[in-house]
């Protein structure tokens, strides 16, 4: 057992955040946020790197790296809150990956792979990210039972500007007929959306603390760092401790999709309804932990807030995660296997 | 034990009542700020012509002489229908009960008119950007020069400052003296080259607050309220009129809210999912008994003369409420709950905020377990 | 308004705290509990003051005062922590009074006015503090439709050692045709009940903050009072807070019991929900602030931290009662009065 | 990231599980002490012979040379099939490795085979009454008199100390030097008069822990580990052993409560109510997040040789959720959860140690602030 990137593993990510730090630059992020648009030469390098297809396998196109791989890119990306169309394409390939038939399949996931084409995950009615622009919509139906596959003109999609001005959204709904039904497994396709959002999560949990611990090492009142006030140090340690519970929960999801499938659907509960969870926690008390500071626009911190709102709904939150663990374990103590 | 209102307090809650009947100004207009001010400042007029602008200022000073009670009514009432706060706000609650307890003859007649009527608006210039809630730790200095006393230094989350004629404003004038007793008050004119405001815009992208920044401002002697060296004190007699009041309206607004949201929740049926059922009645129940804390706290104000712990026990419960409140609400709305332009949005960023102003959580609970539970002081 | 005591009330509660003071001091409750007996002196003293009829009205033989001033006894007996049927009995002979034939009420509220015949109030198939002993017991079908009215003899009572050794307590159970029907409202005789358990367990917890600001205060670590720690200060603040809160719905549920009956179905949720809440963790924080002598038998804390437990458990705990106040307020905005 | 054990650990988890089918003990006898601690004793007497008293220490000791992965999973077995603990836990744990670390070979010649086969049972007298967790603030004094040491103080929470042969004892030897120089660690002979052991019964009815007399009791200087001064370094290499392991075995009797509650609540019907399933989704949550914390905490320290944040963060995720789940239990199971005989009773009130004993939260969270986050001290 090694519960830890293994150096390939990790080098990727290493080189993910190293790119991200000098191409997503909070400054960047701010003008993106405020323009509304995202920065569409980000996007090309992104594509150039390989990293819409860093999971779908070679065959199609892609290069043939698992969901961990992806997960990893993913929490690097919510860590440097980078505006694109990362989560939603990916969150589509590897829908279509896993629900596709393999027309589907070939249809569409090496011009996901590429980028070249842009995609989204959708349940019906509710906010997906990248919605409107996307060329390709996986679409769950509201009841969480099937899923269709529809070329962005077959959906109707309406464009919603939320409070996470860093990233796109759009409600999508369509006519029964329209597009194709997908054959396969909609749970497993919602499980690792809804993992790899969670790890998007983690990045952001983890970039919160960050900025709060240098925040609060440096602000000082009534004559001492804020970060020595026990009543701050004890916050920031909830802070670790949501966080890190985020990232064992996802790393251990994204394994299971990639090595253990009959542990998948628990993982991707388990991993967003820690993730949510934690996503809205570590941020509110980031701003917290900011002071008055922290609910001003000039700083930073309510990016994360604002965007770890939006993740922890897409998908679903917290409570039904937790209520499809429960009835898990129900099953697994009535039928012992 | 006597919750019902007194014939004097119905009389009063009825009186107010069809006078807003008749005189509400109807919604807010939204977006833009100047002209929502020039609302709240006619609205404040119609008040003041209704003699309604402060109930609890004395009738010498053009208040009705309100007990407590009939002015948590007050701010429950205009809560209630909706109304919007008066424009000088800070005024009404801050500026004139401390020059009323702290001014000379000359300074009640000249300023507490203008107050009642809109026709001045007040600021408030204590929170620094390095001392933060650390009043003792106010780095603004005046200096004496003849007359005159020239001020340097910088002020933030003054609310309404870009409206402001007048601030209340708390310097430096004793760099060698301890902390707190090198502070004086002052009374600051806004219209003078040397105070500029930049507007601090929140997480909502609105500025309720604004940075202060003052280099070389005059202030003529006369308008020092209480003496040299007092400013700590002064200062201690605004603080202690924050809040007061306002708190009914604050909660009163989170009734509604609730209200509202339990209306949407059984207008789409999650009210028959019991796990947003049961997190619905567990903001009830918070939502009730920060009502019923804060009638407590005026009754043991009414019967020891001062606040008891329920004070910072309403604004704490409070500020913890809404947010969990407006939390909720993307449960229960869906996505609307975190559309821009959505009233659930606005109050889900606006919220983040209860939790910071007015004391951030932080500041309360030490003064709870120091001042109220004795517990020691490092 | 007046959200406070009058003067009278003031000065009963008053002299019950003094007298409990001397009479059930905290040795005293431990001997009870460690020998798990009452002292039956203390119960003879509580009747000739008085106490178990002090809601019942004159007509029937009690004190005539009302619920305000029962639910004031009943937290000074909390912050006592008394070993005596007072709470069971009192329940009982509100439900009576509530719930009763005029019939019903003429056999038992003058003997339950004295304290000569004790009682319970008892959900069936839960546990009901002081059942085994009770002369008369008011029965509440398991699904708190009905209520039934049983001598001792006519109900199956089984003694249940629990927990809480400061008191006694049994499951009742009984034959459908056993007892005789009461034709009042179950539900109103189920609010006094569980208004004046709140009552009880807000003493418990104003008890469990006064010895811990006790301890807190002399007891040192790292060379300083322990209190002086923020992390101490701020759960001592939250305990305060989860008092008052307590305290306020209780009073208000009591006020609304005398005063306004509207409302008393939906104080005694509110009361209930949330001292059964406070009771519980006020408790356990008073453990945790103790530090490892929190956790012995011999520091009394935990004897509140066990009583709570049961009470946070009688007459329903926390969850039920808030939906019982999200129901309420459905029924509120749908239907505005 | 590979969450499969390899081969060899496989193969080390199967090797066990046949042991342990053969093995097992049975069921812990109830009630009496004594009678559970023969139990036990006999227990190691038996893990002994089969060679799995203490899988961690190296072979030329008696162990297995055991990797940390397999030393958890020989704890995640003992707690899966409930064998019960060995008698000499404490031993095994903590004064086996720092005796290996600090000891000469003499030493290690005396005590190590003992600990192994439970012949001398080992307990840990690191708190006192007015210490706590504060070890440079030990106030037990040890005077140097010819060959011996004169020992007088008092010890709290030493669990096991009424069976126990040995004291792993902090005392002071220097009251001049600085707090934490001043300290020696000292091998203590509980078999003399000097040493009085007096059970400190918590608030289950049991005495897992005692209180500890020391009244001039004597130890040859040879009985000291490491050299004078040196025992708060000494100590800390114990302190780093606590747990170590045995995180494990709780995670798991964790995971074997909440499967009981699931069952509870599956054969009453209770998981029909979606505010009950909600709860146990949450529990569930944590449970395994506490197991999958641990592990990755096993992998940090295979990597990095040392341990991350994740020993500090276990504890604290388990002792939270452990008093949830019991709490939760009353709600599930119904009275038979308040009932002083019930198993789910006893859990309730023993969970309240959960966060004082190895640390309270308070003390954890403040470790990870200052060690994991780098917060600067007062």
């Amino acid at each position: 057992m090694r519960f830890d990137f293994t150096d390939d593993q990790q080098e990727i990510k290493r080189t993910a955040k190293e790119m991200l730090a000098s191409r997503s630059t909070l400054e960047l992020v701010r003008s993106a946020a405020e323009s509304k648009a995202y920065d569409p030469d980000l996007w090309k390098e992104l594509c150039d790197l390989g990293w819409p297809g860093v999971a779908i396998s070679e065959e199609y196109g892609g290069g043939g790296l698992g969901v961990v791989e992806l997960a990893g890119l993913l929490e690097e990306g919510g860590y440097a809150l980078a505006g694109s169309p990362l989560l939603a394409t990916t969150a589509c390939g590897a829908a279509i990956q896993e629900a596709g038939s393999e027309q589907q399949r070939e249809t569409w996931l090496p011009r996901l792979a590429t980028g070249e084409a842009t995609g989204t995950l959708a349940i019906a009615g509710e906010l997906a990210p990248d919605a409107a622009e996307a060329d390709v919509i996986v679409l769950i139906e509201s009841d969480r039972s099937g899923a269709r596959l529809l070329a962005g003109d077959q959906a109707s999609v309406s464009a919603v500007e939320t409070i996470d001005p860093t990233r796109r959204y759009g409600i999508v709904t369509a006519e029964e007929s329209a597009g194709e039904e997908m054959p396969g497994d909609p749970e497993a396709a919602l499980a690792i959306g809804a993992l790899i959002t969670s790890a998007e999560l983690v990045g952001i949990c983890q970039r919160s603390l960050d900025v709060t611990l240098e925040y609060v090492k440096d602000r000082k009142q009534f004559g001492r760092p804020v970060g020595s006030f026990q009543a701050v140090q004890h916050k920031c340690a909830r802070m670790l401790f949501q966080t890190e519970a985020a990232r064992s929960a996802t790393y251990f999801a994204a394994w299971a999709a990639d090595a253990d499938r009959d542990r998948l659907i628990e993982g991707a509960s388990l991993a967003k309804a820690t993730a949510s969870e934690a996503g809205v926690e570590v941020t509110g008390s980031a701003i917290q932990a900011h002071g008055g500071i922290g609910f001003t626009w000039e700083a930073d911190i309510h990016w994360f807030f604002k965007r770890a709102q939006l993740d922890a709904a897409y998908l679903d939150g917290t409570k039904p995660h937790r209520r499809r663990l429960a009835a898990l374990a129900a099953r697994k103590v009535t039928s012992p296997a | 034990m006597d919750l019902t209102f007194s014939a004097e307090e119905n009389e009063f809650r009825d009186e107010l009542r069809q006078w807003l009947a008749e005189n509400h100004p109807g919604d807010e207009p939204r977006g833009d700020d100047d002209t929502t001010f020039e609302f709240r400042k006619d609205w404040q007029r119609s008040l003041y012509d209704g003699g309604w602008a402060a109930v609890q200022w004395p009738q010498e000073y053009g208040g009705r002489d309100a007990t407590l009670m009939q002015s948590a009514i007050f701010f429950e009432e205009v809560g209630r229908t909706r109304a919007p706060l008066p424009a000088n706000v800070l005024g009404l609650l801050l500026a004139g009960p401390t020059i009323m307890a702290w001014g000379t003859d000359e300074q009640k007649e000249r300023y507490l008119t203008p107050i009642l009527s809109a026709d001045e608006i007040w600021c408030q210039g204590f929170s620094e950007p390095e001392a933060g809630s650390d009043l003792a730790s106010v780095k603004t200095m005046a200096k004496r020069d003849g007359d005159d006393w020239v001020v340097t230094g910088q002020k933030v989350w003054t609310s309404g400052a870009q409206y402001a004629k007048w601030c209340l404003l708390v310097a430096r004038t004793d760099p060698e003296a301890p902390k707190h007793k090198g502070l004086s008050y002052f009374l600051l004119d806004m219209d003078q080259p040397g105070v500029q405001v930049r507007p601090l815009v929140q997480i909502t992208g609105e500025a309720e607050f604004n940075e202060l920044f003052i280099e070389e401002a005059r202030i003529p002697h006369e308008n020092m309220l209480g003496g040299e060296g007092d400013g700590w004190n002064v200062a201690l007699t605004t603080l202690m009129n924050e809040r007061s009041g306002l708190g009914f309206f604050l909660q009163i607004r989170l009734r509604q809210l609730l209200d509202q949201l339990v209306e949407e929740a059984v207008r789409n049926g999650k009210i028959k999912d019991p796990v947003i059922a049961e997190a619905i009645g567990e903001i009830e129940a918070r939502t009730e008994v920060t009502r019923l804390t804060a009638y407590r706290g005026l009754s043991t104000i009414e019967k020891y003369g001062q606040p008891g712990p329920e004070g910072s026990l309403t604004k704490w419960l409070w500020s913890e409420t809404n947010q969990m409140l407006v939390q909720l609400a993307a449960d229960v709305v869906g996505p609307e709950a975190l559309s821009a332009d959505s009233k659930w949005a606005y109050e889900l960023l606006r919220a983040r905020g209860n939790t910071l102003e007015g004391g951030t959580t932080e500041i309360l609970k030490n003064i709870i377990a120091e001042r109220v539970l004795g517990l020691p002081r490092k």
